[in-house]
């Protein structure tokens, strides 16, 4: 169980590699969610600052984590997310599941991405060459919490 | 003396990051009524509060939340993670 | 959109960075899946031999693919199905999906998953100290189509 | 003339992967009829068919499916992928 904040970035092929590797022989399905910048329909995002609030953001996502651990048969998990300013197509974050059986694997998986999504502190703005916009929350993403 | 943060659009909106305020607020709403009534950039970051999201001592919780003994409140909109 | 089936094994850190990099800006949530050769509760696995149906294994995955990806706004998708024998601990199999929206990729991965197991012909034989055995198909793997 | 394959413990009953048919059986069940009827081994291997899948020209089918310009006939038990 693992959860990292941090500006840097990451290989998403490293991280699955080990992650798959330190499941060993236990778990037989292996998640990952990767979250990419996506560019906007149109083209012209120049790039994405994420903001969080250091402290808070570690203790949502651990809780978060700790949650999903208590639902579902895992054997590990990770969540990587980042912060600071990111260009489209970079890498936002990743969470990875592993589990004996691939239903808890997915199921999981979704979990801490709903929850991570709409109760862990970071805020996105797009900055774009006709100006800069916080992103705002979408009903679809609180309306997931509703299904767990 | 409580430390007050704002995230996003809402650190923005007011200008500065984190302040120290001096209240004698029993909740989270008499907070910000107190910091509402300071000036016309607060006026305008609490003017809608449901587009607004507070954590008390980095726990998000209700408008309604009573500030004892609480040392750090957190104002910010809708996380937007992912 | 690829199908690949082969003996070797294969790196999920590169294939998944790879996958990733491919979607570059256009998809915003890539998820993977990654089946592990799962060791015996007590122990004592000592090979699981994949036996498949060359030819038509291709011709299922691909249409397990194309059912999906008419299904969901995919922007890529990835099947890789090893065969012959696996030691516990190996990677057996892996899917990739990408798309706009996280709901779409981890849609299409528990679909081409759930088709994959019960659709494409392979058949998993474990082979232990005390003898060797074909493993069943499971009620669950069947019943879990029925949700599509 | 047809090329009848078997996957799996249905190979290992039988004792070979493939082998070319004649036969003027009209569907798969009569295929199996013909194929049981031969030795203790087929015989063994088609004992139960709702334990067994069929796929005509590598496509799953069904035991009453006609045979009519198949070329190549697989059995074998539920698959197991993933």
């Amino acid at each position: 169980m693992t959860v990292r904040v941090q500006e840097e970035t990451f290989d998403i092929g490293a991280e699955a590699g080990a992650f798959a590797v330190r499941a060993g022989g236990q778990a037989g399905a292996v998640v990952t969610f990767t979250g990419v910048v996506r560019d906007r329909p149109g083209g012209g995002l120049r790039e994405m600052v994420i903001e969080h609030y250091p402290g808070m953001t570690e203790r949502a996502l651990s809780s978060i984590e700790a949650e999903a651990v208590s639902r579902w048969a895992l054997t590990d998990s990770l969540i990587i997310h980042r912060f600071g300013p990111l260009a489209p197509g970079d890498q936002i974050m990743m969470v990875a599941t592993a589990a004996p059986h691939r239903a808890d694997a997915f199921a999981a998986a979704e979990y801490l991405m709903d929850y991570l999504k709409s109760r862990a502190p970071f805020w996105k703005k797009e900055i774009a060459a006709d100006g800069a916009e916080w992103v705002a929350a979408r009903d679809e993403d609180e309306a997931a919490l509703h299904r767990w | 003396m409580i430390q007050v943060m704002y995230f996003a659009w809402v650190r923005e909106r007011i200008g500065l990051p984190r302040e120290k305020v001096e209240t004698s607020a029993g909740t989270v709403r008499d907070l910000v009524e107190e910091l509402a009534a300071r000036e016309a950039r607060y006026a305008a970051a609490f003017a809608d509060l449901s587009a607004l999201r507070v954590a008390l001592d980095q726990e998000l919780a209700d408008f309604d939340a009573p500030l004892d003994g609480v040392r750090e409140v957190a104002f910010f909109p809708p996380m937007t993670g992912g």
